[in-house]
């Protein structure tokens, strides 16, 4: 009985992790886009407009879901579901630190990314069940790009798990543990660094999908599949979004920062901050991507498409084959 | 209770004669890819079952799935370029082997 | 993974495959029928994890339950001409129906006539490293023929994909 | 760990010779230079198979290439030298080299790793990349309304077949434990084993096009362009038969009965095959029916579970092959028709000559390639005492003759008004293909006693 009421425990704690980052990165995102745009972010409810967000999700509590005429109707209330779902459940195998992880999984880093890969699938089957064929547009788009940016995603990776030998997402951060020549941290981030561009653009691209312009309230093709969707299930929708930043911003930190781990610190001191360092870490990579598509241009779908399948995938496998060599080299026989 | 491969085996044989009959009944030809699918997936189904209860430590049957998997993804990718462009030049995704009713 | 198989949960998933794939041939609409389809494939991964093949449910995830999906509903929104495509049977489906109940009743009764001969559940088996150690060593050859495969499928698919200059 | 890496040499120039076509935009001469490269690499690799050595088992008792894989792998790679040779010649219908040439190189790489396969995971992938490319070759032209639509129907009904051998495969590794084929172990599976091994056959019937299946053939095939034809119907399939003789072998082992199925179905592929050859007015279904009935005869000798009936199985499908690719090339020059034919002996002699040297093989007359295929397999079927498939194979036989000699008729005494077509403009590399298919048709005739004494076929 304990276990099942830890798991429920985990996954509880899971749940408002998701929901409240949701909530501290729409009020990140309106502040801090708004200071680089030159304008001030949501600013009536609250002091400089603290609980704005938190009003925001209350109206969208308290709004009657309305559903457009002739939709698909079990298809149409399924698929934010199937959006919100995988962005929850992502979470599983991400480590907070040592300990503090929901679930220790053989094949985590694989799992997350099989997990994410089923949100497209929500949004496809949302946006032919909307009715609409400025959805139905809008969506086939958003999902032709996640799918030329997620290949070059796994593919930039593979290097890390070539090395390490494992799939563990709490054994990878263990190898990174400690410094190379007593100055650098042991990150992959630095000999990988191929991998790390490779995997920020590939992100970036996926991630930077116009549904979180909805706040912008910028309708027409381009928002996709929550074009026809209100109230609740549109929170659903920006909720799972939001979600996935902070999911791959933490995959980032955990493959390539170290995860919780801090250089130059003691072992026992980690322990105890390894979730707080986690947490800045990857905050800090959020803010990255959160900047970078409010001072970038968007760019066209096509160019998008063009960049992931005609570049980042042939880049990544060149990349893959240099490391293996590498790797094949310098320790013939074993896996390093 | 006690769940012996049988079991297993068993929800994979329900699965793969469902998705025969539905190769053999559909017109639509993307049904009858998904159909293929499901046979695909119950040939798997069996063939980790038996790995795990007859070859646990030499998982040839997980290898074999593996494999099976990787190739049906490939025909299953094929398939759909063909279905779409015998749509391009008919307007149609009905197979034609199969009369209408 | 224990050495049993939870039987409650066994009998969940194969209701939900089950269920799953009957409903994906009873649906009216092809896009149901895909979304029953990748339902049905996340219940198989769902048994793969009670198999203990850790790494193949989570591959089954990644490439049945959503990449094919995906791929398998944009083919259907290419394709529609109404928004609802329904599902058309064949006139000769009771032909198959016959045929499709006739292998399910011989597979039942080989299965049955096997019985129980191997029923226990042996010792958990190595895990994902092993299976990757397998795969790049002594499966190499037919690694590096699913690679030639992937290949051929990619040139055909690009084939027929590309628009024909007239 | 790996010894003998030096048994992949033709295949891996096979490959080699696919990826260059694959890039032919960059080689001189493009489209055809690409062709004649492929062309090269294959012809290449047959030589080098003919003159290499023969080997135990290597890469883990997986593939072994023995002197029958050397045979078949001969007869695949040196099959598809010829037609890439008549492709650089002629070009597809349509639409460019490159890409087709790729896809039968890599089908031929898949075939020729086949007939070497000792394992069931081996087996299957390789039988995959065998006849995957066979689609593409059946709808290469893009389009041809009716041909994608064929290869969509050829598509759906090989996948189906290959699910189906799948599925077998799994129940028979669960009952013997092992992939090996050597390790299969039948003895005592009961009702199971029968399963397995009737859906893998069953599965394995189809993808080789036999009797109680061929309608998916016939269908679909008979509208393809005959080009695409010429190789689909013999390379993949001589990688299935010989893969399929293999796996026989071995099942046959443990489970004795199995002869009788194979039997079963050997018979309803003579006679199937051959009365549905006798009505044919277009060439393509022909040589389809009359390509089911050669089965018959095939599995007659696999019916006797020996191994002297594989090997002259194996024997038999090259012998088989290379007449067929010959026709179905003039085919592909002259036209689909029978009337097409007409007075060909006046317009070009020496290809009607060679037509007439190819169906007298397939019928069976001597010195050539079919004759000897032929008495082989009926002396394995003889030696397992199947008096009456032999007799059934004899009257089929006959009855074949008459369906060949209406070409020949038609090409030496046909309707000169008939005739329409311009004149075929000359290609040397398309002759030199032909020529090439003549040679062989008699030189295996000629060499038949060697040949098949290096099979290992014994007889009394």
């Amino acid at each position: 009985m304990n276990a099942l009421l830890s798991s429920a425990l985990h996954a509880s704690a899971a749940l408002v992790l998701v929901l409240l980052n949701g909530v501290v990165l729409v009020f990140m995102l309106r502040r801090m886009i708004g200071r680089m745009h030159l304008r001030r972010g949501g600013l009536h409810a609250g002091p400089g407009g603290v609980i704005q967000t938190a009003a925001d999700v209350l109206k969208l509590l308290s709004k009657e879901g309305t559903r457009p005429g002739g939709v698909n109707r079990w298809v149409y209330a399924i698929a934010p579901m199937a959006v919100f779902v995988p962005s929850l459940v992502a979470y599983a195998a991400l480590p907070f630190s040592e300990t503090l992880r929901i679930t220790r999984l053989d094949t985590g880093l694989l799992f997350t990314f099989a997990v994410l890969s089923v949100v497209p699938l929500g949004v496809i089957a949302g946006s032919l069940a909307s009715a609409s064929n400025r959805a139905l547009i809008g969506a086939m788009r958003v999902v032709a790009r996640q799918l030329a940016c997620s290949v070059p995603l796994l593919l930039s990776v593979l290097p890390v798990v070539m090395i390490t030998g494992t799939l563990d997402l709490g054994d990878i951060v263990n190898y990174q543990t400690g410094l190379w020549s007593g100055a650098f941290p042991r990150w992959f981030a630095i000999p990988l660094l191929p991998s790390l561009a490779i995997f920020t653009t590939a992100a970036l691209c996926g991630l930077d999908r116009t549904v979180f312009d909805i706040h912008g309230i910028e309708p027409g093709p381009e928002s996709g599949l929550a074009g026809e969707y209100s109230a609740m299930r549109f929170g659903l929708l920006c909720i799972s979004e939001f979600g996935n930043v902070f999911v791959i911003s933490a995959l980032a930190v955990t493959v390539f920062f170290g995860g919780w781990t801090l250089p130059f610190v003691p072992l026992d001191l980690q322990s105890s901050i390894g979730p707080v360092v986690f947490l800045i870490k990857t905050y800090t990579l959020v803010f990255l991507f959160l900047w970078t598509r409010s001072v970038l241009p968007r760019v066209r779908t096509d160019q998008l498409m063009d960049l992931g399948w005609k570049w980042l995938i042939p880049l990544s496998i060149v990349w893959i084959m240099l490391v293996g060599l590498v790797v094949k080299a310098s320790l013939p026989g074993t896996v390093v | 209770m006690a769940v012996g491969p049988s079991a297993f085996m068993g929800v994979a044989a329900v699965l793969f004669s469902l998705g025969l009959y539905g190769v053999l009944t559909r017109k639509n030809a993307v049904m009858v890819l998904m159909s293929l699918e499901l046979m695909t997936v119950a040939a798997c189904l069996n063939m980790v079952t038996v790995s795990r209860f007859v070859t646990p430590a030499e998982m040839t049957g997980q290898v074999f799935a593996v494999f099976a998997m990787a190739v049906f993804a490939a025909q299953i990718g094929i398939g759909l370029a063909l279905v779409l462009a015998v749509y391009r030049q008919t307007g149609s995704i009905e197979l034609s082997s199969k009369k209408a009713t | 993974m224990s050495e049993t198989v939870s039987g409650p949960v066994f009998a969940i998933l194969a209701f939900a495959c089950i269920g799953g794939a009957i409903g994906m041939l009873s649906a009216r609409n092809t896009i149901h029928a895909a979304l029953w389809l990748s339902e049905v494939m996340l219940a198989v991964a769902g048994l793969y994890l009670l198999l203990s093949a850790e790494y193949l449910a989570v591959v089954q995830v990644l490439i049945y339950a959503s990449a094919m999906s995906v791929v398998v509903l944009f083919i259907i929104m290419l394709t529609l001409r109404e928004r609802e495509g329904p599902v058309r049977m064949a006139d000769f489906s009771i032909g198959g129906g016959i045929l499709a109940g006739l292998t399910g009743v011989i597979l039942y009764m080989a299965l049955a006539d096997r019985g129980d001969r191997i029923s226990a559940m042996p010792v958990e088996p190595s895990g994902t490293a092993a299976l990757g150690e397998l795969l790049f060593g002594r499966w190499t050859l037919p690694l590096e023929v699913a690679a030639l495969i992937l290949l051929v499928s990619l040139v055909a698919a690009v084939w027929w994909s590309r628009e024909v200059d007239s | 760990m790996l010894s003998g890496y030096w048994h992949f040499t033709p295949e891996v120039l096979v490959v080699c010779g696919a990826f260059a076509a694959l890039f032919g935009g960059y080689l001189p001469g493009k489209d055809r230079g690409a062709a004649y490269a492929a062309a090269g690499a294959a012809a290449l690799a047959a030589a080098i198979v003919a003159f290499g050595g023969t080997g135990g088992p290597i890469v883990f008792g997986q593939l072994e290439p023995d002197s029958v894989a050397r045979y078949a792998r001969t007869g695949l790679a040196g099959l598809t030298a010829v037609w890439v040779l008549w492709v650089a010649g002629r070009g597809m219908p349509g639409e460019r080299r490159r890409e087709g040439v790729a896809l039968a190189l890599f089908a031929t790489a898949g075939g020729m790793l086949l007939s070497m396969a000792e394992d069931l995971i081996v087996m299957f992938v390789t039988l995959e990349l065998a006849t995957m490319p066979a689609y593409v070759l059946m709808g290469y032209r893009r389009k041809d309304v009716s041909g994608l639509k064929r290869a969509l129907d050829y598509f759906v009904d090989s996948i189906l077949a290959s699910v189906i051998v799948l599925y077998g495969l799994s129940f028979l590794y669960g009952i013997s434990g092992s992939t090996a084929f050597s390790g299969l172990e039948l003895e005592g599976s009961g009702m199971l084993g029968f399963v397995a091994v009737m859906l893998t056959l069953v599965g394995l019937f189809a993808k080789v096009s036999a009797a109680p299946l061929r309608h998916w053939t016939l269908d679909a095939n008979a509208k393809a362009a005959p080009v695409s034809l010429a190789f689909v119907s013999t390379v993949p399939r001589v990688a299935g038969i010989v893969v399929m003789s293999r796996l026989i072998l071995a099942i046959a082992a443990s489970a004795p009965a199995i002869g009788i199925l194979v039997g079963v179905a050997a018979a309803a592929s003579m006679i199937a095959g051959n009365c549905a050859a006798l009505s044919q007015g277009d060439l393509r279904r022909l040589l389809i029916c009359s390509g089911i009935a050669h089965l018959g005869y095939l599995m007659m000798a696999l019916a006797a579970g020996t191994e002297t009936g594989y090997g002259a199985a194996v024997f038999y499908a090259v012998a088989y092959a290379v007449p067929s690719m010959g026709v179905m090339l003039v085919v592909a020059e002259e036209g689909v028709a029978i009337g097409d034919f007409a007075r060909l002996a006046s317009r070009r002699p020496w290809v009607a000559w060679s037509m007439v040297l190819w169906l007298l093989s397939l019928i069976g007359i001597p010195p050539l390639a079919g004759f000897f295929g032929k008495l082989y397999l009926i002396g394995a079927a003889l030696q397992a005492e199947l008096m009456a498939l032999v007799l059934l194979a004899i009257l089929a036989t006959l009855l074949s003759a008459a369906y060949y000699f209406r070409i020949v008729r038609e090409m030496f005494f046909g309707d000169e008004d008939e005739q329409v077509g311009g004149a075929i403009e000359p290609s040397h590399a398309a002759t030199v293909a032909l020529a090439l298919c003549a040679v062989a048709t008699v030189a295996i005739g000629i060499g038949a006693p060697r040949l098949i004494a290096a099979l290992g076929v014994r007889f009394g």
